[in-house]
C-alpha cells in the first residue's frame, strides 16, 4: 500500500488485482457503455433481470484503479438482489461518495465503503460512480424494454 | 526585456532561467512542483506576468477606434506584439499574422473560411494519423459540409510520418493538407518541407496547414523556409498568457478569404443594406480582441528571442534523451510509442507502465508534487493506432532539470511498488 | 472577496472605489487621467489584477483534461466564474453559460450555429438602427447565407425604441429579432421584456437575441425576467480582463445547436470517421479556453456583486444626470441625440460641438488628460439615422466623480475657446 | 491659439475655418474618396488636368481641422502645377510628416510645413495625409483614364 495516497488502499487493489464479474453477461437485458473522456475510463455494463431481480451482472472494459475496484464491488453488492434495492445502492453510494442525494440506512456498504477516499476528489468521484451510474442507466434500459414487451403483449 | 537568464552560448542557464517562474516554487500535496505537463500549457515567466500588471495597472484601453493617449499607446503595444511574431516564425510581413484564442480557433478559421469557399465535393483533405482534434475534427466538418473526402497519412512504429504513403495519397484531388508540426503525443517532427513539397507537386491546388502549436514553443520556426501556406499557435504553450493563438497565413491567401467572425473593427463601412470588409488582418480580428494577453504575449516572445529558439532546442534534445535512458534503464515495465532519435523528436514524452491504467500513475505522481498528464491528449484516434486506451505523458521545456526526471523515475517506481503484483501479470 | 469599497446604503464609496483602481493615478500629459471612454472598455480593479497574478504565479495549468492537482484547482476555479456569472444574470442554470472571446463572439456563435440551421429563404431579421456592428454584421451575413429580409425598427428623437414600429414590424415571418440591450451611443435602455412579449405574441418560432454588452456592467440583469433567449456580454467592459466574453442561452436552443467551432474539449469521442459532441457548456468551447482571465472575471463579479447592481445604477443616473445638467448648461454649443430622462438611460452620452469635428474635441480634451472617444463607435447606420459624420462620446462609471464632470466642461471650454470662430458659424 | 496643444496653431485653425478650393471641380477628370474609418473622416478630391497641368483641384466633406485645413493646403499647393510637381509635393509632405520616403529639395512646404505638428501621432499622421493620398490616387486615375482614351484614339 501507497503511504503517500491513501486512494490505493489495499482494499482497492485488490479488487483491481482480482476482477470480479468481469466479462459480459451472456443473453444480458440490457447493456450500457460509460464513459469518462477526460481520462479514458471506458466500462460496460450488461445486466439480466429475473422476476425483478438482477440474476447475473457483470462489467468489462479498462478503466482506472478506482474505477475497476469500484465496478467489481459495483456487481458484488447486487448481484441476486431485487432491482429496488439495486437502485438504492447506487442512490447509497452516491451520496456518501459525493454528499448529496439520499441514501438508504438499510445498506451497509461493506467493502464498497473504501470508495469514499475519493470524497473531495471531483476528479475521482467520477471514475468512483461509474460503474454504479453505468448500472443505474442498464437497469432503466432493462425497464423500459420490459414495459415495452408488456404493451406489446397487450397489443397482440 | 532584461532577463538573468540570457546566454551567449548553446547552454541555456536553467537555474536562472527557473528564477523568473515563480509557480516553479509551488509545494504540491508536501513536495516542490515537478511541472512535466507542458505539451498542455507552459508555466510563464515574471517577465510576461509583470507585462499584463504595467498593461492594467497604467496602459489599459480599447484599441484602433480612438485618439486618445491610452488608446493610441495599446494600440502601438498591441501591433508590436503582431510584429515581433511575424519575426519570430519568418512572416513576410506582420499584416499576415491573424490573433485567434488559441491553434483551434486558427485551425476554424482556415476552414471555415477558406476550406468552406474552396473545398468541393470529391476534392481529399489529408491528414495524419497524429493530429490532435483541433486539427482533425474541423476538417471532418468541412468535408461533411462540402462533401469532400478524409484521407489520414499513417505513422510508423517509431511514430514518424510515412513519406512514401504521403508520396501515394497526396494526388490531384487534395485540396487541404493538415498537418501536425509536432506530435503532442509522440513528440515526433513531421518533416513539414518534405510534404509541402510532395503537395505542390501532386496537388498544385492545395494549402497545407500547419498546426504549430507544439513546435512553436521548442523548435526554431521559419515558415517561409517551411513553405507552407498556414501555420497556427497557441501563446498558452509558449511562456504566453491563455486566450491568445494566432494563425500565420499567406497574404495572397487571406487577401481573397472572406472573413470569419464578424462585427466591430473588421468592417470597412456599414450601411443598413450591407458592409464592406477591411483589409488584412483587420478582416479577421473582430471585436473587441484579447488586447492585454497579446501585448504581454509580446513579453514571452521577448523572454524565448532572449534564450535563443536554437538554445531551447538543445536544452529539450539533452533532457529528452537523458529521459529517455533513464527510464528505459530503470523502468522495464515502461511501453514507448516514439522513436528515441532526438534528431526528429521532441520532449514529448507518452509512455504506459503494464497493467497499471495511466490515471493511477498520474495520481500517484501527482501525491508527490509531479504533474504529468493521463488520458488521451485530444488525439482519440492516434490512440486507437497506438492501441492503447490512454497513454502518460510527460513533456519538457526550458526549465525543467534532469533531476526533475530523477523524481519521475522514483515516482514511477512507487507506482511499480503499489502495483507491483498487477504488474507481474502479463500484459491484459 | 474584501474590498474596501462595500457601502451597505445605496450610494457607491467612489473615493474608496478609485483606490481599487490603480490605472487611475496615471499621468496623462501631464494631467491626472480623467477616463470617460467606459464605453469602450472598463479600467480594472486590483482585486482582478491580484487574481491574475496569483492564478499566474501559483495556478496555471490547462484544465478538463488532467487529474494532477493544478490542474483540477484550475477547472474549478475557471467552472466558479460560471457559477458566478450564472448566478449575477439571473440564470437558471451555470450550464447554460458558454464563454467567448468578447459579445461580437456571442452574437456570431448564435447567428452562425442557431442562425444558419433555423433561419430561411423570406424569414426575417429584425434589429433595430442602434445597434452596434457587433450584433448587425452578423445577421447582415446570415440574411446573405439564408435569403432572409432585414428589418430595422426606428428609434425616435429621444433615442427610444419606438414599441408601435416594434408592434407593426415584428410578424410571423420573424424569426430572430437581434437588439441591444443599451445603445453604446446614446446610452437609451431598449424594454427587453416588451419586445419579448411582442415577439412572443406575434411570432412564437423567433429567437430573442440581446446584446448586453453595455448593460450588463451598469444594470441589474435578469434574463430570467426579461424573457429573452440569448444574452451576450464582454468581461473587458466590467471590470474583467480583455479577452472574455459570454453568451448565455436557453439549455434546450442550446442543447439543439450544432457546434460553433470545432477541436479539442467540445467533442463526446473522435474516431477517423466521424465525432460526436459534448453536451453543453463544453461543446461550445472549443480548444483550450481563456483559463486565467475567465477565473479573474470571477473577481470581477465579486466586486461588482459587493458593490451592489443597483448601487452602481443609482451612481450612474446621479453622475449622467449632472453631467447633462451641467453640459447644457454651460456649453449652448452642444448637441446631444437622447433622451436626458435617466430612467430609461445609462451613463452614455453622446454630443458633438458645432462645427468641431469630434476627433479634434478628443485631441483638445486628450491634452488635458481627459479621455473620451471620437467617431462612429461601431455604429455607423446609426449615424446616418442621427445626421451625424460622428460624435463625441462621454461614458461614465463607478470610480468616475462629479469633478471629472466638470474637468470634461472646462475642457470644452478651452475647445470652445481655440475653435470660437468656427463655432460662431451657422452650423455646417 | 491653444496653449496645450500644439497641433491647433493660429496656421492650422485659419485653414480650417476659411477652407480654401472647398467644393467639387465640375467636369473633373477623376474624383476620388478618401476615408479614415477609424475618427470618421471622409474627403473627396476633385481634380482636372490640362496639358498635364493640374487646371482646377477641390475638396469636399467633414475631417477634423488638420484633415481639412491640410486639403486646403493641399489645394493651393498643386493648383496650376504640373502632375509629376504634384506627385513631387505629395512625397514631400508625406516624408516631412512621417519621415519616411524621399522629399523633393525643391520644393518649399510654406503653410504646409505646419503639418509637421502631427510627427510622432500615429493616430494623426493619417488626418494629415488623407487628402494628400487622396490627390494621389485621383491623379492616377486621371493617368489611367487618359490613356486609355489615347489608347481608345490609336485604335480607332
Ligand atoms: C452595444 C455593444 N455591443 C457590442 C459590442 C462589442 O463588444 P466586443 O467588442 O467586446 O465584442 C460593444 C462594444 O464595443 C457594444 O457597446
Ligand atoms: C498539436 C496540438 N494541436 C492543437 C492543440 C490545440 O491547442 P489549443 O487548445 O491551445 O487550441 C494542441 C494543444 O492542446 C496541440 O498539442
Amino acid at each position: 500500500m501507497s503511504e503517500q495516497n491513501p486512494l490505493y488502499q489495499d482494499i482497492i487493489l485488490d479488487y483491481y488485482e482480482f476482477p470480479r464479474n468481469r466479462g459480459r453477461v451472456d443473453g444480458a437485458d440490457a447493456t450500457c457503455r460509460g464513459h469518462n473522456p477526460s481520462c479514458g475510463d471506458d466500462l460496460t455494463v450488461s445486466v439480466k433481470v429475473v422476476d425483478g431481480t438482477i440474476g447475473s451482472v457483470m462489467w468489462d472494459g479498462h478503466a482506472c484503479a478506482i474505477s475497476e475496484a469500484s465496478a467489481s464491488m459495483m456487481t458484488e453488492a447486487v448481484l441476486d438482489t431485487p432491482t429496488e434495492s439495486a437502485r438504492a445502492w447506487v442512490r447509497t453510494v452516491r451520496a456518501a461518495i459525493t454528499g448529496r442525494g439520499e441514501s438508504d440506512p438499510a445498506i451497509d456498504l461493506g467493502d464498497a465503503d473504501a470508495l469514499r477516499v475519493v470524497n473531495n476528489r471531483p476528479a475521482r468521484v467520477k471514475c468512483a460512480l461509474l460503474a454504479w451510474e453505468t448500472l443505474d442507466e442498464a437497469l432503466t434500459l432493462a425497464a423500459a424494454i420490459e414495459s415495452r414487451a408488456h404493451t406489446a403483449d397487450g397489443d397482440a | 526585456m532584461t532577463t538573468t537568464a540570457v546566454r551567449a552560448t548553446h547552454a541555456l542557464d536553467v537555474p536562472a532561467i527557473r528564477r523568473d517562474f515563480p509557480i516553479l516554487e509551488t509545494i504540491i500535496n508536501g513536495h516542490r512542483l515537478v511541472y512535466l505537463d507542458n505539451a498542455a500549457t507552459s508555466q510563464k515567466p515574471r517577465q510576461m506576468i509583470d507585462a499584463l500588471v504595467a498593461y492594467y495597472t497604467s496602459q489599459n484601453a480599447n484599441i484602433h477606434r480612438a485618439a486618445h493617449t491610452l488608446a493610441a499607446t495599446a494600440t502601438e503595444r498591441y501591433e508590436a506584439t503582431r510584429q515581433k511574431l511575424a519575426r519570430f516564425i519568418g512572416a513576410p510581413s506582420p499584416e499576415e499574422i491573424i490573433f485567434t484564442r488559441n491553434t483551434t480557433e486558427a485551425v476554424n478559421l482556415v476552414a471555415s473560411s477558406w476550406g468552406l469557399a474552396n473545398v468541393h465535393a470529391g476534392d481529399a483533405i489529408v491528414m495524419t494519423q497524429a493530429e490532435h482534434h483541433s486539427n482533425l475534427v474541423p476538417w471532418q466538418r468541412v468535408a461533411e459540409a462540402t462533401g469532400a473526402t478524409l484521407t489520414y497519412l499513417p505513422i510508423d512504429d517509431g511514430g514518424m510520418l510515412d513519406l512514401n504513403a504521403a508520396h501515394a495519397l497526396i494526388g490531384p484531388r487534395t485540396r487541404v493538407v493538415a498537418i501536425t508540426h509536432m506530435s503532442n503525443v509522440l513528440g515526433t517532427i513531421a518533416p513539414i518541407a518534405e510534404i509541402v513539397r510532395i503537395t505542390r507537386e501532386k496537388a498544385p491546388g492545395a494549402i497545407v496547414v500547419v498546426d504549430g502549436a507544439q513546435s512553436a514553443p521548442h523548435l526554431p520556426i521559419d515558415v517561409a523556409a517551411l513553405g507552407c501556406d498556414f501555420f497556427a499557435i497557441s501563446a498558452h504553450k509558449m511562456l504566453g498568457p491563455t486566450g491568445v493563438g494566432a494563425l500565420w497565413g499567406r497574404r495572397d491567401l487571406l487577401e481573397a478569404m472572406p472573413p470569419f467572425l464578424s462585427g466591430g473593427s473588421m468592417v470597412g463601412h456599414v450601411t443598413f443594406e450591407s458592409t464592406t470588409w477591411a483589409p488584412i488582418p483587420q478582416r479577421f480580428e473582430a471585436g473587441t480582441p484579447n488586447i492585454a494577453d497579446v501585448i504581454a504575449f509580446g513579453a514571452s516572445i521577448d523572454y524565448l528571442d532572449a534564450l535563443g529558439m536554437d538554445a531551447v532546442r538543445h536544452h529539450e534534445r539533452e533532457i529528452t534523451a537523458y529521459a529517455l535512458a533513464t527510464l528505459r534503464a530503470r523502468h522495464p515495465a515502461l511501453t514507448f510509442y516514439a522513436t528515441d532519435d532526438t534528431n526528429v523528436r521532441g520532449g514529448v514524452v507518452a509512455f504506459n507502465v503494464r497493467n497499471v491504467h495511466p490515471h493511477d500513475v498520474s495520481e500517484l505522481l501527482d501525491g508527490r508534487g509531479i504533474a504529468i498528464r493521463a488520458g488521451q491528449h485530444c488525439a482519440h484516434p492516434l490512440h486507437t493506432v497506438l492501441g492503447a486506451v490512454a497513454t502518460c505523458r510527460a513533456s519538457f521545456y526550458i526549465y525543467n532539470l534532469s533531476e526533475e526526471v530523477d523524481a519521475l523515475s522514483e515516482g514511477l517506481a512507487e507506482v511499480e511498488k503499489v502495483f507491483a503484483r498487477a504488474i507481474a501479470r502479463p500484459q491484459a
